[in-house]
């Protein structure tokens, strides 16, 4: 019935500019929502009323979706990173927690200034220190003297990794060269990868999104630069961006952390429950075997373990959105949870605490081989002695720029 | 509303003070050359105007007559020759340079503001003769209202000289042709000209309407002393109404003085007038 | 609704080549025009449609050619009939290609083509060949000179009279079977005006063309023409064979100027209000 | 005979320039007002201002701008949202170097700045016409928008490049930051929009609008009537600029909280001129009915679906709308080329003759 | 002195010293140059024939292309899909002139501007409906349409030319010629002016506005086809693809709007300039991505001198 469920809306976008890589992760979330709903009869017997409002990527649909769900959902999922900081602010006052995996603001991994933001598992800091990590196997003062590009989206969500390269380049002697792509340059590249080709740096990363990766990928093998120096973030590893070059852009890497696991137990009920049943929004069943599906699924899975917790904790059975702040403050995704999930391998074990809204989990690099993504790296961690303090640091920053800013004291490191 | 006191608001609102006696030079054209790429629209001309008269312009179509209206008010820059007006030379200005000297003008193509009422295609005529800066614009109430009732009162009776008060507010775009006309001359009487420059002001009128025409162009000459300069192709018109005629031909000047003698003139019977009117 | 004295209402004589019957125009939706206008050109006949500015003539010729619509405006009651065909849905082109042509009102010029591709754009709707599209330019060539000493210049530059004669020719260079000419000798010179009523008249004489047209010059209009209409407000006030038309005491006393003593002078008309009008 | 005006006679001229002659439209526009100072603030939820009220009147406001500029001046002008833009963040400047100043001020100080650079941008129009033009204000928008984002002074060295509205209190009563209430807020928007409509309307009926209506009808007869084009042009630019940047200032400080550079991209240019052509060009009314029409209208077919208990999909529903906007504009178009102002106007005058049919 | 120096000279050493890669850059801007035409070309041809400016050329491409591909997904062999979404384009010509252009015909510039705009929007909506919004691949070999590449060694460096873009630059060149001689040398081509001049005249001696416009949009879509399929190959097809259109409006701004010509070298000198400016200014110096607006301010430059363009109609300006 209508007042036992658990109101959980998302702030999807299937249209606009960036709809080709929206719409794979907002058909996981919400199956993996079916799926516990028709499995499982929802979380601890009540039903989670999952429920999109279209943003098209827009910050400004955005704002109202937030608006008009706000009142009733325990949830914000804003996907976007300028949705992300619109919402931000009016968070504390609302007392809703905004809950961005693997994207937003980095700093918001401090709890204690970012009461209601939660970005778990890992933050692009994490993602950034993480290439960096691999690139250099495991010794960043071995990239002293080279060169490393970052090709990415020239607004908010691109511009995120900026100071964490910029501290670690410095740190360790290695040149950092931003290359920005303007939004309306994402379709024809080749005036960055001319860049590439005159600067010749020795790694190119990527924080690419929407239509910008695929028009990356292109240039680059036109550019003949070598694919195996050339790594993206984890919005940069979409099987659809890849599948126009196919071969050629075998050996392409994407920091992940999600692996797709298309015989994991959880897709197989998902399958079953779901897609099998039709009421999948999916195009065609094999499109489960995708990335960016997969991480739809593990996504909504971090929801629904921080309803799990707020239902223990406060013995109740339909949460309120600050008892899911607690949950969400207090997730424990270990190996046995994971496997209790039936995610084994899908995602690195995590946790989080009032200090710590990230995790900061591990990540894998995906290759590109072919046809599909695949592992190709043991799990790598983020050096966080370089992001604790520059999180710290900047989210202080933010605190006194938009003073009064509320800050919970209670919260001990 | 104020009973219609033309002759005092007009005479005075005329920039009179320019030194002229009637019948003295108002302007001097000094061989002017006017030429576009490879067609030279007026070769060499001069004439002159005197204050106070009605000087037609006429020649066969394509003579140059609109083109020497251009040149006489700034939108055309003759190659060649000068312009004396008042007594001051000029060698090139911005048409609405030539607007503050006091010559203004009627199209052959009527150029109203489509968009707007008779009213305010007359007003504009006095936007130039309206001081109030934006400040006083937007608080309105004080002075740019009494300015704008003030400028109201004159056009107004403009509009009760030309006959037109039931037009009043209607936008000028759908109008008939001939009431186009006659708001322009509202709008070009407005400014208050010692000069006006009408470019065809009766085609596409009956009879009936070329006689209020007529009439206005008589008033506005006579009774506020405005020196008028015209081109017309009615010929009944142009030998009734004016004092002198010039007569150009395809860019030459081939007559030049009274209606009789241009009537009789071998020349403009044969390239303009056909037969002798 | 109108009792003036139309004979042609309702009439579809057999010899006539269009024919207006009681038509209702309506601007913008509110604003209306014509209030039952009829009338009647006969095969081969010249009617002049004449009247005060602002009394509809313009609007009578759109509505027949189907051009209204692109100002908003629509024919409400009534039937007008080309060649005994109804021709209220057909599209302006279509109208020329049955051979109705208008020459507008204001010489609508394509002032960036120059003047003979103006002109030729008057042959679009012709299939008769290159050959004879080569002849009839020629042909406006020669009743117009001028626009051969123009024929390369941008329409958009030449004088007020010139674009006139080519809106003229472009009218002639489709061929037409009935012209309405719009106005035709306004900004002529006196000596053209002749002219191109001479090449009215000898278009209706050697090719049969018939002719509506609204004219200011009534003094030249009824001369040339065989039939006349007088239009005021919407309403046609009058109307009778052109000759009949010029010793009508009314006609003479507003349209030709002359009143008991021959011409009046333009320096002598009064300030008088006399708008003595049929409808009153 | 609702729309009565035989009988109101005016006996000076100075009566006929009151702001609503008729005595119907000023009982009309009591009623609006009512509704908008005392009615609306009383009814309205959280969601209703948020998403319709504050909006409306924001959009509204920039569409005025811009309207002035091109439903007046005859300017069509596409880089409406750098404007903004530039509004933003002067009054973002403002406000962090000047934490005391008051924000009514600041935002009054802010339009300045737009004026200025609009005044700059406007300088080519003596020469660029039409189109061309339109296309040539697009260099505004993508030059500003290219420095929003790569001068960091403007957005205080921020690492997102984004900028956060702080919390500003007027008179103790908190008006911006996240801790502001909606009604607050409603009430500082329209006292602002209501001041700048009234001072638009008289710059719009008096000699500077006759000149700028002159230029937009046909400029060349205007310039031979002895109006000053470059003038009336730049008159216009600045005054239509200073407006659009009060309205970019309240946009963020009074509604969005932060923006980001893409914000101000051409998307929120093109949303206002729709408002402005649909509202109605050359028309202060208009604005306010499109915005309402394209600011508000589809937050409430959103709504509808939900409203009447049917599962839409969230995207198809967003399909429809998108077709459904499109549609409208072109419907609206083809009905009144001028505009809802125009309709409005239309059925005003068929009130004044009714019941007779013309 | 060092800021001069870093302006004026380093740029050109610069150039100077790596000429293969000069080449290479002038070689993208040139490929550029074309993409962007092809779409200038679409907004002329409709610009020219009625003064409207079509707004809707953008996501005219994207629906061309989507078209194209989800014909070929549904099964369709490859070269029976291009007929196909001819046909496709042209009922969407003819529907677009029934419902929007004829009841608008005759109103002004900025009217029927807005009305592209509400085409855009229901076309966006329209095909994203239809089509979903994924990114869909661009069925290029198929289409056999070479996507191999020629690499050279000048001056002992590399430059390398994709087959693909040689492709498309031969297409566009060859598609040009024929717009070229259409419009000049044939009787449609003058009435197609002529339209563009005055609607109600040109109804007034018979022109047919609404077989014309349905051709011209018709041409514009085929255009936009083409202009799909080659960016499509690029870049993959997807909505993202729309935003091109703005990278067509300087090109015309500096062609002149009516001008076919105008449009083939304003695009090319836009592409290759802001390939230039871009690389050995805009990187270097002012933190790159000067491509969003160089172009205009470029093209603005040029239109101080000649406000309508370089190769487009006078205004003319006559009382
Ligand atoms: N597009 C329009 N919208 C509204 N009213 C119009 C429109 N066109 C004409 N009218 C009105 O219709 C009436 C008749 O105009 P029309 O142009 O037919 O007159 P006319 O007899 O041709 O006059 P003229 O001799 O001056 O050309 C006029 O009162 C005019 O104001
Ligand atoms: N701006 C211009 N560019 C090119 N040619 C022009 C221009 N203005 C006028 N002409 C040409 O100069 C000649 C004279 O034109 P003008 O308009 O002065 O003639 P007009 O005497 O007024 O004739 P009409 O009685 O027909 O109006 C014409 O042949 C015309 O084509
Ligand atoms: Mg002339
Ligand atoms: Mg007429």
């Amino acid at each position: 019935s209508a007042q036992e469920s658990i109101y959980a809306p998302n702030l999807s976008y299937r249209t606009g500019p960036f709809a080709a890589t929206g719409i794979p992760l907002m058909n996981g979330q919400r199956d993996y929502i079916m799926m516990l709903n028709e499995r499982d009869g929802g979380v601890n017997g009540v039903k989670i009323d999952f429920d999109e409002c279209e943003t098209g990527y827009s910050t400004e649909k955005g704002v109202e979706c937030y608006e008009k769900t706000k009142s009733k959902a325990v949830v914000t999922q804003p996907w976007s990173t300028g949705i992300t900081l619109q919402v931000l602010p009016k968070t504390n006052v609302d007392k809703i927690p905004i809950l961005a995996p693997g994207y937003g603001f980095s700093p918001m991994s401090d709890g204690k200034v970012f009461q209601w933001a939660f970005n778990p598992p890992a933050s692009y800091w994490d993602g950034a220190s993480m290439m960096l990590n691999y690139i250099s196997e495991g010794d960043l003062d071995s990239l002293k003297g080279k060169k490393v590009a970052l090709l990415h989206l020239d607004h908010p969500f691109g511009k995120e990794p900026i100071p964490l390269f910029e501290t670690l380049a410095e740190k360790h002697g290695f040149e950092f060269l931003p290359i920005p792509v303007g939004l309306k340059e994402m379709q024809n590249q080749s005036s960055q990868w001319l860049q590439v080709r005159r600067e010749k740096p020795d790694f190119v990363l990527m924080w690419g999104w929407g239509a910008m990766n695929a028009g990356a990928i292109t240039e680059a093998i036109k550019t003949r630069y070598p694919m195996d120096q050339f790594i993206g973030i984890w919005w940069s590893g979409h099987d659809g961006d890849l599948q126009a070059v196919g071969e050629k852009g075998k050996g392409y890497k994407s920091i992940s952390w999600s692996v797709p696991m298309n015989d994991a137990p959880v897709m197989a009920d998902v399958k079953k429950y779901v897609v099998d049943a039709g009421n999948s929004l999916l195009d065609k069943p094999e499109d489960m075997d995708t990335v960016f599906y997969q991480r739809g699924l593990l996504i909504s899975m971090i929801l629904v373990e921080g309803i799990r917790a707020a239902q223990n904790e406060f013995d109740t059975k339909v949460v309120t959105a600050e008892q899911l702040r607690w949950g969400l403050e207090n997730l424990k995704i270990d190996d046995a949870r994971i496997a209790e999930l039936g995610m084994t391998g899908m995602v690195a074990p995590f946790s989080t605490s009032c200090a710590d809204h990230t995790g900061h989990s591990g990540a894998w690099m995906l290759e590109w081989d072919g046809t599909k993504f695949v592992p190709a790296s043991d799990m790598l961690t983020a050096d966080q002695s370089v992001i604790k303090p520059l999180e710290a640091a900047k989210a202080a920053e933010y605190a006194t720029a938009n003073a009064p800013w509320p800050v919970n004291e209670d919260c001990k490191m | 509303m104020n009973q219609p006191s033309i002759q005092a608001d007009i005479q005075a609102g005329v920039r009179a003070d320019d030194g002229i006696e009637k019948g003295g030079l108002l302007l001097q054209v000094d061989n002017i050359s006017l030429s576009f790429g490879g067609v030279k629209a007026i070769s060499n001309i001069s004439f002159d105007v005197k204050k106070g008269e009605i000087r037609a312009i006429i020649g066969p179509n394509g003579a140059g007559k609109t083109s020497m209206l251009n040149v006489i008010n700034g939108f055309y820059h003759p190659q060649e020759g000068k312009i004396t007006f008042r007594g001051k030379e000029r060698i090139s200005m911005r048409p609405h340079e030539a607007v503050g000297q006091g010559i203004a003008r009627t199209f052959q193509n009527v150029a109203l503001f489509k968009g707007m009422s008779t009213l305010d295609n007359i007003m504009t005529g006095r936007s130039e003769l309206m001081k109030k800066n934006m400040f006083w614009q937007m608080l309105w109430h004080g002075p740019a209202l009494s300015e704008e009732v003030e400028h109201r009162t004159r056009v107004e009776d403009i509009i009760d000289f030309l006959e037109i008060q039931h037009i009043r507010r209607t936008p000028v775009g759908n109008l008939p042709y001939g009431l186009q006309k006659r708001v322009e001359l509202g709008r070009a009487l407005a400014m208050e000209p010692s000069l006006l420059l009408l470019d065809e002001p009766m085609a596409g009128m009956n009879l009936e309407e070329k006689e209020d025409m007529s009439r206005f162009i008589i008033e506005v000459n006579q009774q506020f002393g405005t020196t008028i300069a015209l081109i017309e192709h009615d010929m009944g018109v142009v030998m009734d109404l004016s004092d002198r005629i010039v007569v150009l031909d395809y860019g030459k000047k081939i007559a030049d003085g009274a209606p009789e003698e241009v009537r009789n003139n071998q020349d403009v019977i044969d390239a303009y007038l056909g037969v002798p009117h | 609704m109108t009792q003036a004295p139309t004979p042609t209402n309702e009439t579809k004589a057999a010899g006539s080549i269009l024919s207006v019957n009681n038509i209702e125009v309506i601007y913008d939706h509110v604003i209306l025009v014509l209030k039952g206008v009829s009338l009647n050109v006969e095969k081969g006949g010249i009617v002049a449609l004449l009247g005060a500015n602002g009394a509809g003539k313009t609007t009578t010729l759109k509505a027949i050619s189907n051009l209204l619509h692109a100002e908003r405006g629509e024919v409400t009651k009534g039937t007008i009939l080309f060649e005994g065909n109804e021709v209220q849905s057909l599209s302006p082109n279509e109208l020329v290609r049955r051979g109705c042509i208008q020459v507008m009102e204001g010489r609508r010029c394509f002032g960036h083509l120059t003047i003979e591709d103006n002109l030729l754009a008057g042959s679009y709707t012709r299939r008769d060949g290159n050959a004879a599209i080569k002849r009839d330019l020629e042909l406006v060539y020669e009743y117009f000179p001028r626009l051969r000493e123009r024929r390369s210049s941008q329409a958009g530059y030449t004088s007020g009279g010139e674009q006139q004669m080519t809106a003229i020719g472009r009218a002639l260079m489709s061929k037409p079977k009935m012209i309405l000419l719009d106005e035709p000798s306004m900004g002529l010179a006196p000596q053209l005006q002749e002219e191109i009523f001479e090449i009215v008249r000898k278009l209706n004489e050697q090719e049969g063309v018939s002719f509506l047209l609204a004219e200011q010059n009534t003094n030249i209009a009824l001369r040339y023409a065989t039939y006349g209409y007088i239009l005021e407000s919407g309403r046609i006030v009058l109307d009778g064979v052109a000759a009949d038309l010029r010793e009508n005491e009314d006609v003479k006393e507003f349209y030709l100027g002359v009143g008991g003593e021959g011409r009046r002078s333009f320096r002598d008309v009064k300030h008088y209000k006399r708008r003595k009008r049929w409808l009153a | 005979m609702l729309y009565r005006i035989t009988g109101q006679f005016k006996t000076n001229y100075r009566s006929d320039y009151a702001l609503f002659p008729v005595r119907q439209d000023m009982f009309l526009l009591a009623v609006i007002l009512f509704f908008a100072w005392v009615v609306f603030p009383l009814m309205a939820s959280e969601f209703a201002f948020q998403t319709l009220l504050i909006p409306v009147l924001i959009y509204a406001l920039a569409a005025l701008g811009l309207n002035i500029l091109t439903g007046y001046a005859g300017q069509l002008s596409l880089g409406t949202g750098a404007f903004m833009g530039v509004g933003a963040y002067a009054c973002y400047k403002l406000v962090t170097i000047f934490p005391d100043l008051n924000l009514m001020l600041a935002i009054g100080f802010s339009g300045l700045f737009s004026a200025a650079i609009g005044l700059a941008f406007g300088l080519p129009s003596l020469r660029i016409k039409g189109f061309y033009l339109a296309i040539a204000t697009l260099a505004a928008q993508f030059f500003l928008v290219w420095l929003f984002e790569k001068w960091s002074w403007l957005y205080n060295y921020n690492a997102s490049g984004a900028i956060q509205v702080p919390t500003i209190d007027m008179f103790g009563i908190t008006v911006s930051g996240p801790t502001a209430s909606s009604m607050v807020q409603y009430y500082f928007v329209l006292f602002i929009v209501s001041v700048i409509t009234i001072l638009a309307i008289n710059i719009t009926r008096g000699r500077i609008g006759r000149m700028w209506k002159a230029v937009r009808d046909m400029d060349i007869a205007a310039e031979l009537v002895g109006i000053n084009l470059l003038r009336a042009k730049l008159i216009a630019f600045g005054v239509s600029s200073y407006i659009v940047g009060v309205s970019g200032a309240l946009f963020v400080f009074l509604w969005r909280g932060a923006a980001e550079p893409n914000l101000f991209d051409i998307p929120l240019s093109f949303r206002i001129l729709f408002i402005a052509i649909i509202g109605g060009l050359g028309s202060i009314l208009g604005n306010f009915l499109g915005a309402i029409l394209i600011i508000a209208l589809p937050v409430i077919l959103n709504i509808i679906p939900e409203a009447f208990g049917v599962e839409v999909d969230s995207s198809l529903l967003e399909h429809i709308n998108i077709m459904i906007i499109g549609a409208l504009i072109i419907a609206v178009l083809i009905i009144e080329p001028h505009g809802l102002a125009r309709i409005w106007a239309v059925i005003r005058e068929k009130l004044i003759i009714w019941p007779f049919p013309h | 002195m060092d800021v001069l120096h870093k302006i004026l000279v380093a740029p050109f050493i610069d150039m100077a010293a790596a000429p293969d890669f000069l080449m290479q850059v002038l070689w993208e801007g040139l490929v550029s140059g074309v993409l962007y035409a092809l779409i200038a070309l679409g907004f002329v041809l409709i610009y020219k024939s009625s003064r409207i400016f079509n707004f809707a050329q953008g996501i005219m491409v994207v629906f061309a292309a989507l078209t194209l591909v989800g014909l070929h997904e549904k099964g369709v062999p490859a070269l029976l899909a291009v007929p196909l979404t001819l046909v496709v384009m042209f009922v969407l010509a003819v529907a677009i002139e029934r419902v929007v252009l004829r009841p608008l015909v005759n109103q002004p510039d900025v009217i029927l501007f807005m009305a592209t705009i509400g085409i855009t929007l229901f076309l966006i909506g329209f095909g994203e409906m239809i089509f979903g919004g994924e990114n869909k691949v661009m069925i290029t070999e198929q289409l056999m349409i070479p996507t191999g590449a020629y690499t050279f060694e000048p001056f002992g460096g590399f430059l390398l030319i994709e087959q693909k873009d040689l492709t498309a630059v031969v297409g566009a060149g060859i598609l040009v010629l024929v717009l070229l001689v259409f419009l000049n040398r044939s009787k449609m081509g003058r009435a197609i002016r002529a339209l563009g001049d005055d609607h109600q005249a040109a109804l007034s001696v018979g022109i047919s506005l609404s077989t014309i416009w349905v051709l011209v949009w018709f041409i514009a879509g085929i255009i936009a086809l083409a202009t799909g399929i080659v960016w499509g190959a690029r870049a993959g097809v997807s909505f993202a693809l729309e935003v091109i259109a703005f990278k067509a409006l300087p090109v015309l701004m500096l062609g002149g709007l009516e001008s076919v010509t105008g449009a083939i070298v304003g695009g090319l000198a836009i592409g290759v300039l802001e390939k230039l400016f871009e690389i050995y200014w805009g990187q270097p110096l002012m933190g790159g991505n000067t491509e969003t607006w160089f172009a205009f301010v470029f093209a603005l430059i040029i239109l101080l001198f000649r406000p309508q363009g370089l190769f487009g109609e006078k205004i003319i300006e006559r009382v």
